[in-house]
């Protein structure tokens, strides 16, 4: 009850946070090491000798036991250095700050459309009484939800190259170079990558508007007399914001792969294609690196999304299980 | 019902040489609520002492928070107490072997007729369902004993193949009786059995397990905050004010001699009907200085 | 790809109902329709197999890359094999990988559930943090992760999905399992005498049935959206074995010359997945599983 | 507004209301033409066993049944503007008539609040339209008067902050704000401690005096009835059986079913005595009930009282409805199923049957 | 990255954009084991030597060479060549370069293919190369890019990172670099040859998708790229101004068959693999018809190994299923293993398991990524596979092809083959017999051995595609490439 209350969740919560981040640091980095085969192995090719790997494997330190390896990554993120790549020596951080600009606005622009376009359709879809306007919501919303991204992109892709439809189905224009340019190369790959978070939203704020319609603050509001219209401004927006939150959090850990999908089937040059190609390329360093963000950003997210419950409703602050 | 006793419930005499069915000594459950500096304890109970003895229901009233679902756990041994004793049969309910010694021979019934049964069982399984824990009856045996049991709470055995949603509340509450009693415990709890059903129903219920206790002679503590429905299955009677036992004594004395001034606001509180207080006076609020200086 | 859905978890087991002798999904046009193509699907993943549509798997049954045709109904693909039977076996295997998988999801999920719900402290904990933590790693990287260790194909997908799809299903079995842990008959089980062994299978497990099933129904759909993702990124299952994003995988290519190499298995799996989310929406409704969102 | 006090319609006339869910098994009728009367001003209590049609009458009287509620005859006004029958109105009238004149307090006082929003506001929002409205200070006296203390605290708080009690004192605050002419409470205290249950039933009464609001009481608790209404109307098989001043009904119970009730009391009862309970369980009817509701359950029961309904009749200054008391004028026999009553089904009759030997 | 700074504000000239499959993984040529690094080093190193369109050794860096005894070699640096930072090249640099590479410290693959004992200058303009022992393929080893040449004086200084940025002599300098991404080039202003390179700025695109790059070629964002897939030619077929060709290469699929602790021990299921190896239709089905047949020594070195005729050359299903038969293996499971990095083979992979399966084995296949291939099949130790289907890079003379097949010469295949010392001793012969008809003959009959043993199967050709926008550019295009370079002209490459 006391401030002190809301504090002391949130404070609750980012431990947590710290905690999962640690373990997950230790999966990625014992996930990376059990990867069969070596950077050497990658980057020497087949016919290279043994010895000549087992040289460059001692040359990366990867000859040291794994739990010092871990340990030295660890002090270096502490101090904000997530390592070079074995193969460029180029540092994580330089790939990251160039290919997270491509991978965040991806998944903005994303997250952008999901929220403006779903939060007015749940609300409608929720507000709608008819048998056909709910059943209608409801197919969409299935259907949409059950597109696979990657066929949808490539549908896209087909369409829009096949008939030369005016928008682009690959590269990347930097948002610096050419703005207008960049919006029309990303305008494909984020709806692709939206239609899933979309659905989601429509069919969670849908349920939840319905759900809220349904509770006894609102009989009781209805009771006195209040307008269908007062009464959805004043009691329902908000308590069915917090379940239209958590699919939002949980909609970034699927921007993710999705991403990953995405900017696959774009020639995006984001974050998640260069996880892949790094663990194709066995760089152990760029893996370990870009995952650790990742997860970060994500529970960085879910934090937030955390946050914003508390700040929505006050049970959770105080520690109530709604 | 035939085979059950009509009559008025007369106090079991209770046989000096025999030694009670459970006995709480001294007994202090403290729980924790809270993490890190918001950490408190909460004293649910505070140090309670009391005997039940073989055949005899001890009733238990209070305001909500009390104390009285603690105190039934701790004697069931669900709760650990944080110090003091319980003794069942003169060993302690919790620790080591417990388990297997108390098998079958205390039982509970709960509040909530929705809950009381578990809603994917048939009605039988649930009442057979002590009996499977023990193992003491052979499988075959088990319906049998589950039809009997059914017609001693006053139901159909028909009803045995039905699931709890086809009954009603008050059926819900009898079968959970009947559960309670077939593996005639030594002791069955009744926490706020009747408190969810009807006033009709409650009445049938009441009257059951009078009867049944006359008839089968386990112990019981009944817990209720309706000191009415209390008084009227009860040997004795305990009143729980803030984690304590405030008063007790047999039930004659809390019709009229009570003495304790919450008891007696309890029994205040408790209007008649048949000559409504024609003012609220008697009723006027307690404010907070003055319930605090109760014990 | 996450393991989203986190609309559809619950509490609370389904409340007493009459026994409905109607068909299922009363009243409930859309789930019905999900159900029978599901019914479809499932009979050609089933029966697929004996239809004599010739082998999946022979090379230059046909032109390479020939439209569909009388003979060839859904075309061929790049090594000249007919298309039709691989869609079948395709059907199949997504069918069969992404149910095995959720099978053993839900096998695990719902004894760790359970256990988080029934003991509390330091199981509980492991339990629920565990869940956290590989709920706090991106789906499809960690698939990705999964598939680099034990190498792509069937195995690692498999593992893949019931890793990302088990976090939810705990947290859901866990909160429907905690409303029932405390419930009167529970207690007066324990009361009895009853071990955690008679507990967890013969009150928790039933009452969590409802909540379980549509979750499991659910994680079914991202099951499958998960095997076809990994199988489009040439992780999942390897050719000449054909799941129905093995096959757009292999299709991709040829998009622009051969689009119904994408366009027919793209579209099939599509309504595939969204059968199965049809029908868990539809078991959600029917077994009246609120829509009551799982925190962390 | 309380200058209409005076008018002459009674705030609530309910004359032969049937009312019936529609389920997936079938109609399930919770007013069986039920009749009530409440008087300006009056204190009614209506009780009744679980699903004996309290609720129900409670909501009709705001057009604010669930949506599968069907409306199936008979008449219900309110301060004599008609809610169910000819002439009802929808829309901004329906609202007009919820804000002016009607009020409700609920069973679960924290769940009537919304969580999400301080006390402060939701007592705005609720307050009187116009002027005062933004005025907190209004806000704050109409909790003053709920004999809430810590008023500031209690304006700042979320409802979960505040205890059961505390939160239903909120609720009578907000529901008499704009001063009503009928309060309807349902079971107001079901869901307080035992202890305050009094002290709430206490403020309700005196709050609604001192406003001249009537309150419709709508509970099974029969020891709070006699102790704060004048009147009672005692409800089962979804139709008043007994109706009349409290201590009258409770102190010489006519009905089988109330004397029953009141016989099974416990209380009263000198140690060691036993209660007769009443057998059975109350019916869930599917359709309209073709003889007295109780008939089955009734100890008393006369051959007709299974298939010929018993008319209201005015016995004792209070009203009944029941064949063993056909009234001081009248007679018995003639009085029910006149062709315009809906008569009840065969298949309805076997249900209820049905039911009534499940109980057994 | 490498060139450092930011791109130069570059002459306005002419400009090409090369649609890139991958990007390089190493920059250091000793270090660099890939053809996908050595096509972006190519740009800017260059080598002694380099080859020309007949896989003949061409004057590059040097502008001859005697062989002074069997292993010992002078070469004469070519006058007035300029790194791109404008110093002069001097003996040192090649002297340093070459040292720096048999320095087992930089672990180069290509220390083994030269066989170096020593290299010492001779004056400011000669170099003295001294062999372990005699090497035919020596000088044609040279042309590979590992050996190419760095600037050691700043390597040594410190200035130059051969790691993380290019400085050569050759064509082109890197100005801008984005890892996974792209790469900027301009021209080299000090380059030796005139008129080289045809454009004045290069940019590379990385774009892994095979589609993709066909999407890009279509609408013009990229001006010529390359495709391991032989149906991209199909893809792009009917593109008006897109222009595809296929170029021979030395490079050839192969089958590595796991004969030391496999079913495939015995000789005779190797001998029913070998005769259900049908190559004209791995070709035709797998490959799109693209690729040629190809023997040990690939046909690209015209009339030294012909696949029909050597033994087991043409398939025989029934003779193979008798031996499967007499094996006793009919009915057993074998694994094909496929290489993810290798898109094709796979569908070379599902061609065999038809045939294998039509011999009676029952086959898997199973896709593993190279990192799992390394460790189980190339690790040197004990093999852990059944089949694997790759590749073998032939480079530019026979002997160096004929060295793969050899566990004594090369480790990786150790763990899978089984030592034949007549073999060994005929591939030994080869490497050290001067060009003519002895050598021709020692190569056919290591081709008919390697044929015989069945223990790696060369299958067909792995071609190169290169496809251009011929509204934009005009390339050319070497009919065959040793170097797996398809694009070794590049520099002469026109923007219209
Ligand atoms: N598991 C628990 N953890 C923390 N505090 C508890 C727990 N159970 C009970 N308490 C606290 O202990 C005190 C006694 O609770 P208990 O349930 O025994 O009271 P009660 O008399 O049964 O009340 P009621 O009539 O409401 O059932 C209360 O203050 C309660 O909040
Ligand atoms: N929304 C509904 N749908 C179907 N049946 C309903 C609905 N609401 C009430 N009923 C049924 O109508 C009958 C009367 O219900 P009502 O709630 O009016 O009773 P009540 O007297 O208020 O009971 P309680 O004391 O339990 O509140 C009951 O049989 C009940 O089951
Ligand atoms: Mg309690
Ligand atoms: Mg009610």
């Amino acid at each position: 009850m006391a401030p002190s209350g809301g504090l002391r969740y949130f404070a609750g919560r980012l431990v947590t946070g710290a905690v999962t981040l640690w373990v997950v640091s230790v999966l990625v980095f014992s996930a990376v090491h059990l990867v069969p085969g070596g950077y050497p192995d990658i980057v020497l090719g087949p016919a290279s000798s043994p010895q000549v790997r087992e040289a460059l494997r001692a040359e990366f330190g990867l000859d040291r036991p794994l739990v010092l390896q871990y340990l030295e990554w660890v002090r270096h993120v502490l101090t904000g250095d997530l390592g070079t790549s074995l193969g460029t020596g180029e540092p994580v951080s330089a790939q990251l700050m160039r290919r997270l600009p491509v991978t965040a606005e991806l998944a903005g622009l994303s997250l952008a459309l999901t929220v403006l376009a779903g939060v007015p359709l749940a609300l409608l879809a929720g507000l709608s009484r008819g048998r056909f306007g709910r059943g209608l919501s409801r197919l969409v919303g299935s259907s949409a939800m059950s597109v696979p991204d990657f066929v949808l992109g490539s549908l896209l892709v087909f369409l829009f190259s096949r008939f030369s439809l005016g928008l682009p189905v690959g590269g990347y224009v930097p948002l610096a170079e050419d703005p207008v340019a960049n919006l029309r190369s990303m305008a494909l790959p984020a709806l692709t990558l939206s239609v899933f978070g979309l659905a989601l939203v429509v069919r969670t704020g849908r349920d939840a508007v319905a759900a809220t319609f349904s509770s006894p603050h609102i009989a009781a509001a209805l009771a006195r007399g209040e307008r269908i219209g007062q009464v959805t401004r004043h009691h329902v927006l908000r308590n069915a914001a917090i379940p239209v939150l958590t699919v939002l959090a949980t909609y970034a850990g699927y921007l993710m792969g999705g991403a990953v999908i995405v900017e696959n089937l774009f020639s995006l040059p984001g974050v998640a294609q260069a996880v892949l190609n790094a663990i194709n390329g066995r760089d152990y360093a760029t893996v370990q690196g870009l995952v650790l963000v990742a997860a970060a950003v994500f529970i960085a997210i879910n934090l937030l999304a955390d946050f914003a419950y508390g700040v929505v409703d006050p049970r959770i602050r105080a520690g109530h299980r709604g | 019902m035939s085979v059950l006793d009509h009559g008025p419930v007369d106090p079991a005499p209770v046989e000096p040489g025999r030694p009670p069915v459970v006995s709480a000594r001294d007994v202090v459950v403290a729980y924790r609520t809270g993490h890190g500096r918001r950490a408190e304890q909460v004293h649910a109970l505070k140090g309670v002492s009391l005997d039940i003895m073989p055949g005899q229901t001890l009733g238990v009233v209070g305001e909500s928070g009390s104390g009285k679902t603690t105190l039934g756990r701790v004697l069931l041994g669900l709760v650990r107490p944080t110090s003091g004793q319980v003794l069942f049969d003169g060993l302690p309910v919790t620790g080591r072997g417990t388990a297997r010694r108390l098998r079958g021979r205390l039982q509970v019934v709960l509040q909530n007729p929705d809950w009381s049964l578990n809603p994917t069982l048939h009605v039988w399984r649930s009442v057979a369902e002590p009996l499977a824990v023990t193992g003491r009856t052979a499988r075959r045996a088990r319906r049998e004993a589950v039809a009997d049991m059914l017609v001693l709470v006053g139901l159909d055995p028909a009803l045995a193949d039905r699931h709890p949603h086809q009954l009603s509340g008050g059926q819900r509450q009898r079968v959970a009786i009947a559960r309670a009693m077939i593996t005639r415990p030594d002791l069955i709890v009744f926490d706020e059995a009747v408190t969810a059903l009807d006033v009709s129903v409650q009445t049938q219920v009441l009257n059951l397990i009078r009867d049944l206790q006359a008839e089968r002679g386990f112990a019981a503590l009944f817990i209720s905050h309706d000191i009415a429905a209390v008084r009227y299955v009860s040997h004795g009677l305990a009143v729980t004010y803030h984690g304590q036992i405030v008063e007790s004594g047999p039930v004659e004395r809390f019709y009229d001699r009570a003495e304790h001034p919450y008891t007696r606001r309890l029994i205040g509180a408790m209007p008649t009907i048949t000559k409504p207080t024609s003012t609220m006076q008697t009723t006027r609020p307690v404010s907070r200085r003055e319930k605090d200086d109760l014990p | 790809m996450s393991a989203i859905t986190a609309s559809p978890a619950s509490t609370g087991p389904p409340p007493a109902a009459a026994p409905r002798r109607h068909l299922p999904f009363h009243g409930d046009a859309l789930s019905r329709l999900g159900l029978l193509l599901l019914i479809g699907f499932l009979l050609v993943a089933v029966f697929g197999a004996w239809l004599p549509l010739g082998d999946p798997e022979a090379v230059n049954a046909g032109p390479r890359l020939a439209a569909p045709s009388g003979r060839l109904w859904a075309g061929t693909d790049s090594l000249g094999r007919s298309v039709l039977p691989r869609l079948v076996e395709g059907i199949r295997t997504t069918f069969l990988l992404a149910g095995t998988a959720v099978m053993v999801t839900a096998a695990v999920s719902v004894l760790l559930g359970m256990m988080a719900a029934y003991y509390r402290g330091l199981v509980a904990e492991l339990i629920t943090r565990g869940a956290d933590v590989l709920f706090a790693f991106p789906a499809l990287l960690l698939a990705i992760l999964l598939a680099a260790i034990v190498g792509p194909g069937a195995p690692g997908a498999l593992i893949s999905i019931v890793l990302i799809c088990s976090p939810l299903m705990v947290r859901v079995v866990r909160a429907a399992s905690l409303s029932v842990v405390d419930r009167d008959f529970v207690v007066a089980a324990r009361v009895g005498g009853a071990g955690p062994g008679r507990i967890l299978l013969v009150h928790l497990l039933p009452n969590i049935a409802g909540p379980a099933v549509v979750q499991a129904t659910y994680a079914l759909s991202v099951g499958m959206l998960l095997e076809s993702g990994l199988s489009f990124l040439g992780l999942g299952l390897q050719p000449p074995s054909a799941s129905l994003g093995s096959l757009v995988h292999e299709g991709a290519v040829y998009l622009p010359i051969a689009p119904w190499l994408v366009l027919i298995p793209g579209t099939l799996l599509t309504l595939a997945i969204m059968a199965v989310n049809l029908v868990g929406d539809g078991l959600r409704d029917a077994l009246d599983v609120r829509g009551v969102e799982v925190r962390r | 507004m309380s200058a209409e006090t005076g008018s002459a319609a009674p705030v609530l006339a309910a004359t032969d209301l049937v009312i019936e869910y529609s389920t997936r098994n079938g109609p399930i009728r919770s007013l069986d033409q039920a009749t009530l009367t409440v008087g300006s001003g009056q204190i009614v209590a209506l009780v009744g066993e679980s699903g004996s049609g309290k609720s129900t009458l409670g909501m009709a009287t705001g057009r604010l049944l669930a949506s599968n509620a069907v409306y199936a005859g008979g008449l219900l006004s309110v301060a004599g503007r008609p809610v169910y029958g000819p002439g009802a109105q929808g829309g901004e009238g329906l609202r007009a008539l919820r804000r002016e004149v009607l009020a409700f307090v609920f069973q679960n006082p924290v769940a009537a609040l919304n969580p999400t929003m301080r006390i402060r506001r939701q007592m705005e929002l609720a307050g009187p339209a116009g002027r005062e409205a933004r005025d907190g200070s209004s806000a704050a006296e109409a909790l003053g008067e709920v004999g809430l203390t810590d008023v500031p605290r209690v304006l700042r708080s979320y409802p979960h902050e505040l205890s059961g009690g505390m939160a239903q004192r909120v609720g009578i605050a907000m529901a008499l704000r704009r001063r009503p002419r009928l309060l309807i409470a349902d079971e107001p205290t079901a869901a307080v401690d035992a202890t305050l249950r009094a002290q709430i039933l206490n403020l309700l009464v005196s709050q609604c005096r001192d406003q001249g609001c009537a309150l419709l009481l709508l509970t099974h608790d029969l020891h709070a009835v006699a102790q704060h209404t004048e009147q009672i109307a005692v409800m089962y098989g979804g139709r008043m059986v007994e109706h009349g001043p409290t201590a009258e009904v409770l102190g010489r119970p006519m009905h089988p079913y109330t004397r029953a009730l009141v016989a099974a009391l416990p209380g009263e009862e000198r140690p060691g005595r036993r209660l007769e309970a009443i057998g059975g369980v109350p019916p869930v009817l599917h359709a309209g009930c073709p003889g007295c509701a109780f008939a089955p359950r009734c100890p008393d029961a006369l051959p007709n009282c299974r298939d010929v309904r018993p008319a209201d009749a005015a016995v004792a200054g209070r009203t009944l409805t029941c064949h063993l008391h056909p009234g001081e004028i009248g007679d018995p026999s003639a009085a029910p199923n006149d062709a315009g009553r809906p008569r009840a089904t065969e298949a309805g009759r076997r249900h209820l049957d049905k039911e009534q030997e499940a109980a057994r | 990255a490498a060139g450092g700074g930011s791109p130069a504000k570059g002459p306005s000239g002419a400009q090409l954009v090369w649609g890139k499959s991958a990007d390089a993984d190493v920059l250091d040529p000793p270090a660099a084991g890939n053809a996908t690094s050595w096509e972006l080093l190519d740009l800017t190193y260059e080598n002694l030597v380099g080859l020309d369109d007949g896989l003949k050794v061409v004057p590059e860096l040097a502008t001859s060479w005697d062989q002074i005894s069997p292993t010992e070699y002078l070469f004469h640096l070519r006058k007035g060549v300029k790194f791109a930072n404008g110093r002069e090249l001097t003996a040192d640099d090649v002297v340093g370069s070459l040292q720096r590479l048999i320095d087992p410290a930089t672990a180069s693959i290509w220390a083994g293919q030269l066989g170096i004992a020593s290299v010492g200058a001779d004056g400011d303009t000669r170099v003295r190369v001294k062999l372990l022992k005699p090497k035919t393929p020596f000088v044609a080893a040279l042309a590979g890019s590992p050996a190419a040449v760095l600037p050691m004086k700043e390597l040594k200084a410190g200035t130059f990172d051969p790691k993380k940025q290019l400085l050569g002599t050759g064509p082109f300098k890197a100005v801008a670099h984005s890892q996974g991404e792209s790469w900027t080039f301009e021209r080299n202003p000090y380059h030796w040859r005139t008129g080289v390179p045809a454009v004045d700025k290069l940019t590379v695109r990385i774009m892994p998708d095979d589609a993709a790059r066909a999407a890009a070629l279509r609408d013009g964002s990229v001006d010529f790229t390359t495709f391991e897939v032989p149906d991209s030619i199909r893809l792009l077929e009917g593109q008006a101004n897109v222009k595809t060709v296929v170029q021979s290469t030395t490079d050839y699929y192969r089958v590595d068959v796991n004969a030391t602790s496999s079913i495939f021990r015995d000789d005779r299921l190797r001998e029913a693999l070998a005769l259900s190896i049908d190559r004209e239709k791995i070709k035709n089905v797998a490959l799109g018809g693209v690729g040629r047949a190809s023997a040990a020594v690939p046909p690209a070195f015209a009339g030294v190994c012909d696949p029909a005729t050597v033994p087991f050359g043409k398939p025989d299903a029934q003779r193979a299923r008798q031996l499967v038969a007499a094996a006793g293996a009919t009915g057993k499971t074998v694994e094909i293993s496929t290489i993810s990095l290798v898109p094709m083979s796979s569908p070379i992979a599902q061609v065999i398991q038809q045939n294998l399966q039509d011999a009676g084995l029952r086959v898997r296949i199973a896709a593993l990524d190279i990192g799992a291939v390394m460790k189980r099949a190339y690790s040197g130790k004990d093999a852990d596979f059944d089949l694997v289907v790759s590749w073998s890079a032939g480079y530019a003379d026979p002997a160096m092809d004929l060295a793969w097949y050899d566990p004594e010469l090369v480790g990786f295949n150790k763990g899978f083959v089984k030592p034949d010392p007549r073999l060994h001793s005929l591939i030994l012969d080869g490497l050290a017999t001067e060009p003519g008809d002895r050598r021709t003959k020692l190569f056919r009959d290591a081709c008919e051995r390697i044929a015989q043993n069945a223990n790696i199967i060369p299958v067909v050709t792995k071609d190169a595609i290169v496809a251009y926008r011929s509204d934009t550019t005009s390339v050319s295009i070497l009919p065959v490439e040793g170097y797996a370079l398809p694009l070794r002209q590049l520099a002469e490459f026109e923007a219209k």
